[in-house]
């Protein structure tokens, strides 16, 4: 189904610049500019919202950007592309698998390289169970933002831990993993990693269990989420909203499917799709999403080939890719998220672009958040899931 | 999904004036684009949008790009002949042109109703100094907004149209758009005990004094 | 009814207090000072240099000052200075090596990139992460010296890979001297003269 | 509590007079515990600190802009501070040289009995018609209040932000 | 001095009142002989998320729940009739007890006015 | 002089403080709270009598207390929603003004 | 009494002895002076205490609950390589706390900043002069003693006005606004939440109270009135309200982290803020034991045979029983919304509690029924309370409900 | 301590207490030391860091306060997010130009005593990211800094290592005395200065009292 009709009304063709809803009003005091971070317990990093308040409700809300303003690009045009790898772990710092890969897969668009079978196994292997990562800690943030006591924010970093030190085994480190190559990848696992690998997202689905059933039918947690935020399907494509924010408003767009990248094709899993596009919708994607990433990963491990993880034309140093364009996007945990690579002959990129999803995804944030009260912001910002290394670059 | 040239060819019908270039794009990747005059460039971003073929609902991404002033030399081979009679001589002359620099702006679109694209569209500005407007596309497509503002930020391309033009990620006190391949980055290495490349070049006059300690650790066993 | 998912939650809650007395799988503090995790062979944080002999790190020190990994390094934290002399490294050949190495632990961002390039297996990472200190100055740039640790450390931290490694370069070396035999002999035969100068043995 | 009382209706700042106000409402309170009037007291305390206080912040807070407007100093008013001024003294000597004037007849010497049980009985036994009203009367007061505080305002064109 | 009925609560009330600004009288007598106050413009400036703080907070605030401060003064004065007849209930007559249902009910009435006038739902 | 009499003098003063502010200040708000601490006097005079007076009743002197207590609030009530609804017609909360008010 | 009341009534009697042993050494004239200075300073030690180990308990359960271990390595200064457990962790946090440098926003009004945090305490501390810590202690036995109770508790949010409005800071003002619309929301279901009670037992003295509930059935049923179909709704409500009157999660508005920093407390450091954190424990404290005094029977035993036990010991076994609920709570739950926070209390709580004061009258009136008539009269008092919870949760939740989802064809 | 040559060091190394302190310790007699150390105690077990993460390193922050490393077991898991009750500021990422005045403003609006842990190779020198235009190269030139933990980023076992290092600075340092503690003296600054937004950099780029680059004479 897709709510897209031809004849929509063009959405926000006049300027979509400040907009005052007309807040339903007994007691109009004076308005309250409160501005939430860049030091903030629910910002997520160094995210800045200038809120105006009537009361408790919102009446404008604008996001302040650049706190973290790392001049990512700037480095990667100075950089040889290689070099770059390691920045991009650093871009979206939760799941640096799915951020190589894809500036991995712009450079291979970009020099025509190929990639062995195994190696595109893996990468699908990693860039779910970062998935896993991304999502859990994200709904953990999420109900951080709610008001719990850190309690399911600890247990999905208990879970993460265990992701996170398969990542460390195999690739050195916790965090930054540094894993895929221009045409491959950079360690092969053992197979007594493969196994804890396998026993793990065996296990995952017991996590999911308890964790929905601590918090999906929580009164407090219906009445927090459901309503707020709305955001309809017309709006959230033409303001470029990727991801599961997206998919929760109604909109089949996965570039697992759309693109089918990699080996998605080959794989057998469904794309969940919300129906309100509202903050609760936003939540049980990711959980939903996470049990369909365990049913990737289980097929992934049941086939995995042997065979070379990189590419014997592939070369380490001295990377020159011929001259001309290429972006290259993939489904990343958080939306699309794409490179932009122009070469001209040379070592470094001639100009490198990432088209970050988080950033994105806030263009509606303000609509979304108006006329809502100051403690429904922080849940939508939560639910939209940003990471600032990636918002700012 | 439509050719690029296809495209091309139904936009020229449908915008006879507009000035419509097809840019090739030479790597592995052929993704090709389309140049599109600045004065038309809204509209037919809207017909891009709104064409029932293409619907291109989704713009994925938009960025600049700086392209400096290149001094590019032509050599010209002319066969004069000898006044002298002998065989004609080819003189080679040598005339350095300045191509003046110009900034980009690239829009990716696609469409997610038809699940379909890439169609690259770019806008190019007169030059780099004075004449850098280009109409904006948020309008057309609100993704566009914090894109535009990034590039008018890093690259300094004034988008008209735009409904909250202001920096992105620096301060509004900054003067600089840093992305520009001219940009001087501010002299703020005073401390570098690793310099070298690039970095020393900066480096160097805090140098002196300072990194010596460092280097001196070395020393041969 | 009102009231269920709140009971649900609180059952959950629950649950995960009592298994944090008994449950492995619930409790998972490691307690840091006394306790530490086994940190897995692949860990990498800083770059350390190897040295063949344990006894004379300077003497022995792998790196032959190519300057790749100088290059490389993305955040451009390594400096290298070539020597003026040459000494035989472990294959035997003549040649050039660091007279000054410098790593700055203050911007390296632990990619290992430098590994990765280093045609001559002589850079490696460390696992050693215990290093806070009070003066960013002193302690956090790490010279040649500080840098140098002999392969049996390698060995110790990095047992499958070093093993891998050394069995490379051995046979190379070995390639090395059939080739330098091949030629010695080529040149005795031709002139029968000059020594052959021995490489250092490489520590186990 | 006469202090509090006095610096409450002297004071600029309205928050200030608000509290010091609950403050002296407080110290009646403690004058009913004195005289023995134990559930007079915490009713008292119950009802001004807890309740009647909320009210008044609230009104001051919705309604602050002019605060620090609030004039004294205009001559008008002043004239007016004057006036009251005296008319409140003229009271106050009269009202005291009467009550140290007037003889009464001699107190009880322990203070009645009074437990809550016997309130109630004599409340609902006695003053039943009585406690009907009282029950009119705040019902009334409730919608009155509500409603008066509730109609849409029109929102001046100015306000909008 | 004599024991008066209720001298405990006067003196608790001072002892409590006291324990706090004893606790603060060590801090500021520590802060006296080891640790200079070090205020500064900077310090003591308000805090904004790390911002400079801007505009004044003592606005005149909009609060909708004003008529809920109505709604709970006049139910606070219903607690005050109902606990004296609660303590009265089992001792009372058959008319009282009617007074009383009336009563509550009254006041009841107004809660479901409210209720259904949607004052007391948040907009 | 008897404690009646002490306790009648503290209830002269406050009424007069009530009365005072009531008619000095020009903040309606003030105003109010000047007639309730005229009410509280009263009330003391109540638990003064009941107390001290001759011939106690026994509950008498309280109960009234409470009446005027619930009167009390439902006149704070009623007159501060008079206030914010006058308040918010006319931006202004003080006396003399007021009276210029038409819907 | 039975026969184990002899074994116990020296252990019942000794707090009192100890005291009146001190008292004597005093002149006459001041003993009544001293009994009630012992008594105060008794309380504030024994809360004082109690306050301390509350915060390294809920920080230890939090974490268990979290799977971490919690605080418990802080061990004793002058002696290495000792931990406690972490048991001294309050004390280190006094220590620096106390040691830290006050900082008074320049913005702020001095006054106010500085009272609100005594007053907080202040109020708070005074909650527990008519709570019966046992058979034979309570502080004052006073007439109104339930009604003293919530007058002074209602000064307590009053003080965080106080704080939050005199801070100048935003967040602290949104948080002061928060917390007026919380007192005046919760404190009404919590006062109808104790009507019932004194209906059944005609008195406001807490003391009364806890008496009405002694004895057992067959000896292990006690009368506590949380066993009644009326007292039973009566304690939930009770609790809601008092989790929302002490700020704890769920309804820790007014310092909800994830929106207003640190709300009132905002511009707070040093002391001060730790006085703003012991008035919320005693607050939850006094609110604790105050349920335990009106629905779980106060110092009563559970079971007769247990009554050997001392009273205090009862009343404080219960009441860490209350406190452990709490921090449970808090360790589980989300926060509310503000609109939401006063719906529940009065499109809610407020009804249900005055439903729940005519299912106290119905159980009074009927009180002479038995046999089969008692299952009827249960039946009937239970169809009263949990016919409207049923229907007005149904209003309150209207609209939220768990969903299904569908995936892309 | 930025400066190793001019300002003295901030505490005694352990064991190397020179004749000179040891006649101050007599001085202060047992009871000055013993408050010494109970204040000390208290300090050291009750470090409550602020709430505040600049990039990655945050993760690891936040990381290092989860189950599995669980950094409550030094009293240090009260992540307050207000300045105002915060002992300790763990700069943790990438400071950049735009947000170091941020910095430093709740770095000022913390009370004394306040330490700062420099978390990760950009919060000490700007690391991997110190050529971009937008970061500042190490936290240091605008505020003291009394730990460094480099890595990228450190491992959470890494900043309870620094934890435990700050603990024991703490547990060392002096009421009085000519060693005294930072806090102690009042001519120590608790405020710094906090730089402007300029047209192509901060203004000043750094503050000379207190960071300036090794001299040649201070590692000799
Ligand atoms: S690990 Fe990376 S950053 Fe560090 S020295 Fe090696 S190449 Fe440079
Ligand atoms: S470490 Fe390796 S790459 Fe670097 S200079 Fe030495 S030999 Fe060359
Ligand atoms: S040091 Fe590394 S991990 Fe930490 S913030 Fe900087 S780039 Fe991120």
């Amino acid at each position: 189904m897709n709510p897209f009709t031809p004849s929509a009304p063009t959405p926000f063709a006049s300027a979509p610049g400040p907009t005052v809803r007309a807040v339903h009003d007994e007691f109009h005091g004076d308005l309250l500019e409160v501005s939430m971070g860049p030091q903030h317990p629910s910002t997520h990093g160094v995210f800045r919202m200038v809120a105006t308040l009537d009361g408790e409700q919102l009446v404008k809300l604008k996001p302040v950007f650049g706190y973290l303003h790392r001049n990512h690009e700037k480095i990667a045009e100075n950089t040889t592309y290689l070099g770059s790898m390691p920045y991009t772990d650093r871009l979206d710092y939760l799941c640096s698998m799915s951020t190589n890969w894809a500036y991995a897969l712009a450079v291979e668009r970009l020099a025509g390289q190929a990639v062995p079978e195994r190696a595109q196994y893996l990468r699908i292997i990693m860039a779910e169970l970062t998935r896993l990562v991304n999502h859990s800690c994200l709904v953990g943030f999420l109900f951080n933002d709610l008001g719990t006591s850190f309690t399911p924010l600890l247990y999905a970093f208990r879970e993460r831990e265990k992701i996170i030190d398969l990542f460390e085994s195999l690739s050195g480190s916790r965090m930054m993993c540094n894993y895929q190559r221009f045409g491959g990848c950079r360690v092969d696992p053992t197979p007594e990693w493969l196994a804890a690998a396998q026993q793990l997202v065996d296990n995952f689905p017991r996590f999911l269990d308890e964790y929905e059933r601590m918090l999906t039918g929580n009164e407090i947690m219906l009445a927090r989420t459901q309503g707020v935020g709305r955001l309809d399907a017309t709006h959230a494509i033409n303001a470029g909203i990727t991801g599961p924010v997206l998919r929760a408003s109604g909109v089949d767009y996965d570039l697992r499917k759309v693109d089918a990248y990699g080996f998605y094709a080959q794989f057998d899993f469904r794309v969940p799709l919300g129906a309100h596009g509202d903050t609760y919708d936003r939540y049980m994607m990711r959980i939903l999403e996470m049990r369909e990433s365990v049913k990737i990963l289980q097929q992934a491990f049941k086939r995995l080939p042997a065979g070379p993880i990189m590419d014997p034309k592939a070369k380490l140093r001295g990377f020159r890719p011929k001259a001309g364009e290429a972006y290259g996007r993939l489904e990343g945990p958080k939306g699309e998220l794409g490179f932009f690579l122009i070469s001209d002959g040379s070592p470094n990129p001639y100009r490198y672009r990432v088209r970050p999803p988080s950033l994105i995804n806030l263009t509606l944030l303000e609509e979304m958040c108006l006329g809502h009260t100051i403690a429904d912001a922080v849940v939508i910002l939560g639910s939209i899931d940003i990471v600032l290394g990636e918002v700012d670059r | 999904m439509e050719t690029l040239e296809q495209i091309r060819a139904r936009l020229l019908l449908a915008y006879p004036a507009a000035q419509i270039t097809f840019v090739t794009n030479p790597g592995p990747a052929a993704e090709h684009s389309l140049l599109i005059e600045a004065t038309h460039a809204v509209e037919i971003a809207r017909w891009l949008r709104d064409d029932t073929a293409l619907h291109l609902d989704y713009c994925s991404n938009a960025t600049g790009v700086d392209w400096p002033d290149k001094t590019i030399t032509d050599v010209a081979t002319t066969t004069e002949p000898d006044p002298a009679g002998g065989p004609a001589k080819t003189v080679e002359t040598k005339t350095t042109r300045l191509q003046p620099g110009y900034l980009e702006a690239i829009y990716h679109l696609y469409s997610i109703a038809l699940k379909q694209g890439p169609v690259v569209i770019r806008l190019r500005t007169a030059n780099r100094t004075d004449a850098v407007t280009l109409p904006s596309l948020t309008p057309i497509w609100r993704s566009c907004d914090f894109q535009e503002r990034e590039i008018f930020d890093l690259y300094g391309i004034i988008f008209s149209g735009h409904p909250d033009l202001r920096r992105l990620l620096m301060w509004d006190e900054f003067k600089d758009h840093p992305m520009r391949k001219d940009y001087v980055e501010p002299d703020d290495y005073e401390w570098e005990p690793t310099a070298h490349g690039a970095v020393l070049e900066r480096a160097k006059p805090h140098q002196s004094a300072a990194a010596a300690p460092a280097l001196k650790t070395g020393g041969t066993p | 009814m009102l009231g269920s998912g709140i009971i649900n939650g609180l059952i959950v809650t629950a649950k995960n207090f009592a298994g944090s007395y008994h449950d492995p799988e619930r409790m998972v503090t490691v307690e840091y000072p006394e306790q530490k995790t086994v940190l897995p062979e692949n860990y990498r944080n800083f770059p350390f240099l190897i040295t063949e002999n344990a006894t004379d790190p300077m003497g022995t020190l792998r790196c032959v000052a190519c300057q790749i990994c100088e290059k490389e390094c993305p955040p451009q934290c390594i400096i290298i200075e070539k020597s003026k002399d040459k000494k035989p490294d472990a294959t035997g050949k003549l040649q050039l090596y660091p007279a000054i190495f410098g790593i700055d632990t203050s911007v390296c961002m632990s990619c290992q990139i430098c590994v990765e390039v280093c045609p001559f297996d002589a850079i490696k990472m460390d696992k050693v992460f215990e290093i806070a200190t009070t003066d960013r100055f002193q302690d956090l740039f790490l010279d040649r010296e500080r840098l140098a640790k002999p392969n049996s450390y390698y060995h110790e931290i990095h047992p499958v890979e070093a093993a891998e490694v050394d069995g490379r370069l051995l046979a190379e070396r070995k390639a090395a001297e059939e080739k330098a035999k091949v030629a010695a002999a080529a040149k005795a035969a031709a002139a029968a003269a000059k020594p052959v100068v021995t490489p250092p043995p490489a520590t186990p | 509590m006469l202090g509090s009382a006095a610096a409450a209706m002297l004071l600029r700042n309205l928050i200030h007079s608000a509290l010091l106000l609950i403050l002296s409402w407080a110290s009646v309170a403690a004058f009913y515990l004195w005289a023995g009037a134990e559930f007079a007291a915490f009713a008292q305390i119950l009802v001004y600190v807890g309740a009647i206080s909320m009210v008044v912040l609230f009104a001051v807070l919705l309604t602050r802009q002019n605060q620090v407007a609030d004039v004294v100093i205009e001559p008008a008013s002043r004239k007016r501070a004057t006036t009251a001024l005296t008319v409140g003294a003229c009271l106050a000597g009269i009202l005291s040289a009467a009550v140290v004037a007037s003889r009464f007849p001699a107190a009880a010497v322990t203070a009645p009995a009074t437990t809550v049980k016997l309130i109630g009985l004599e409340l609902m036994e006695r003053h039943g018609a009585a406690l009907l009203i009282i029950g009119v009367i705040l019902t009334v007061a409730l919608i009155g209040a509500t409603l008066l505080a509730a109609t849409e305002a029109k929102r001046n064109p100015e306000d909008a932000p | 001095m004599h024991d008066h009925p209720y001298a405990f609560l006067a003196l608790f009330l001072g002892v409590a009142i006291a324990f706090p600004l004893i606790m603060l009288g060590l801090a500021g007598l520590w802060v006296k002989c080891f640790q200079p106050a070090k205020p500064g413009v900077l310090k003591n400036a308000t805090y904004e998320c790390g911002l400079e703080a801007t505009g004044d907070s003592w606005i005149q605030f909009k609060a909708h729940y004003y008529l809920y401060a109505i709604l709970f003064l006049i139910f606070d004065v219903e607690v005050l009739f109902l606990l004296p007849f609660a303590v009265a209930f089992t001792s009372l007559s058959a008319g009282p007890l009617f007074a009383m249902l009336v009563f509550i009910l009254l006041l009841a009435e107004g809660l479901v006015w409210s209720w259904q006038r949607g004052y007391l739902a948040w907009k | 002089m008897t404690p009646l009499h002490l306790c009648l003098l503290i209830s002269s003063g406050l009424f007069c403080i009530g009365l005072t502010g009531a008619l000095a200040r020009s903040n309606t708000i003030l105003v109010l709270l000047g007639i309730e601490l005229m009410l509280n006097a009263a009330n003391l005079n109540f638990i003064a009598f009941w107390r001290f007076g001759p011939a106690p009743s026994p509950a008498n002197g309280m109960i009234f207390v409470l009446f005027a207590i619930a009167v009390a609030a439902a006149e704070a009530a009623v007159g501060l929603a008079l206030i914010i609804a006058v308040y918010r017609h006319q931006k202004n909360i003080r006396l003399q003004e007021a009276n210029t008010l038409r819907g | 009494m039975s026969a184990a009341a002899l074994t116990d009534s020296f252990l019942e009697r000794a707090p009192l002895a100890l005291r009146d042993w001190v008292v004597n050494f005093l002149p006459a004239p001041l003993q009544w002076l001293g009994h009630h200075l012992i008594t105060i300073i008794a309380v504030l030690a024994v809360f004082g205490t109690f306050f301390a180990f509350t915060t390294i308990a809920e920080r230890k359960l939090l974490a268990r609950l979290q799977n971490r271990l919690g605080p418990n390595r802080s061990g004793l200064p002058w002696i290495k390589g000792l931990t406690l457990f972490g048991l001294s962790q309050p004390f280190a946090d006094a220590i620096k706390t106390l040691t830290k440098e006050d900082i008074v926003p320049a913005a702020a009004d001095k006054c106010l900043h500085f009272l609100a945090p005594v007053i907080v305490v202040a109020f708070s501390l005074m909650t527990f002069a008519v709570l019966p810590f046992g058979r034979h202690l309570i502080p004052v036995e006073l007439d109104a003693a339930l009604l003293y109770f919530f007058a002074a508790g209602a000064a307590t949010e009053l003080a965080i006005f106080m704080a939050g409005w005199s801070s100048r800071n935003k967040y602290s003002l949104l948080a002061a606004m928060r917390a007026l619309a919380q007192l005046i929301s919760y404190e009404l279901p919590l006062i109808l939440s104790v009507v019932p009670i004194v209906l059944v037992t005609s008195t406001l003295s807490t003391q009364n109270i806890v008496l009405a509930q002694g004895g057992w059935t067959f000896g292990f049923l006690p009368h506590w009135f949380v066993f009644t179909p009326w007292g039973f709704p009566a304690f939930i409500i009770f609790l809601v309200a008092a989790l929302a009157e002490s700020n704890r999660s769920p309804f820790d508005l007014p310092e909800a982290e994830s929106e207003l920093i640190a709300g009132h407390l905002t511009e707070y450091s040093g002391f001060k803020y730790a006085l703003f954190f012991m008035a919320e424990y005693f607050g939850l404290t006094a609110l604790s034991g105050l349920g335990v005094t009106l629905f779980l029977g106060g110092w009563q035993a559970p079971i007769a045979a247990l009554q050997f036990i001392p009273s205090y010991a009862w009343f404080m076994l219960k009441l860490i029983g209350m406190l452990v609920f709490f921090i449970w709570i808090r360790g589980t739950l989300l926060r509310l919304r503000i609109d939401q926070l006063t719906r529940l209390a009065w499109q809610f709580l407020v009804p249900l509690a005055l439903l729940n004061v005519g299912n106290a009258a119905f159980w009074i009136l009927t009180a002479s029924w038995s046999g089969p008539l008692q299952l009827i009269r249960w039946a009937i008092s239970l169809a009263i309370i949990v016919i409207p919870f049923i229907l007005l949760g149904r209003t309150l939740t209207a609209g939220y409900a768990p969903r299904t989802y569908r995936y892309a064809p | 301590m930025s400066d190793p040559v001019t300002s003295p060091t901030p505490f005694p190394a352990a064991g190397n207490i020179s004749d000179a302190e040891r006649e101050d310790l007599r001085r202060h007699g047992i009871l000055m030391t013993s408050l010494e150390e109970l204040h000390n105690w208290g300090r050291s077990n009750s470090i409550w860091p602020l709430q505040f993460g600049l990039a990655c390193c945050a993760i690891e922050m936040i990381a290092a306060a989860t189950a599995r490393f669980d950094i409550a077991r030094f009293g240090a898991e009260i992540f307050r997010p207000s300045p105002r009750q915060a002992d300790l500021m763990i700069v943790s990422g990438t400071v950049t130009k735009k947000m170091a005045p941020q910095v430093i403003r709740l770095w000022n609006q913390m009370p004394e005593p306040k330490y700062c842990i420099a978390m990760g190779a950009c919060a000490i020198s700007g690391g991997p990211f110190k050529q971009g235009y937008n970061v500042l190269k190490g936290i240091d030139r605008f505020i003291p800094v009394d730990i460094y933990i480099p890595g990228c980023p450190p491992r959470p076992e890494a900043l309870l290592n620094g934890l435990i290092q700050l603990q024991k600075q703490i547990k060392a340092e002096q009421l009085t005395g000519p060693n005294a503690a930072r806090f102690t003296r009042p001519e120590e600054p608790s405020e710094f200065p906090i730089p402007a937004y300029g047209a192509h950099d901060l203004v000043p780029t750094k503050n000379d009292a207190l960071w300036a680059p090794p001299t040649p004479e201070a590692k000799a």
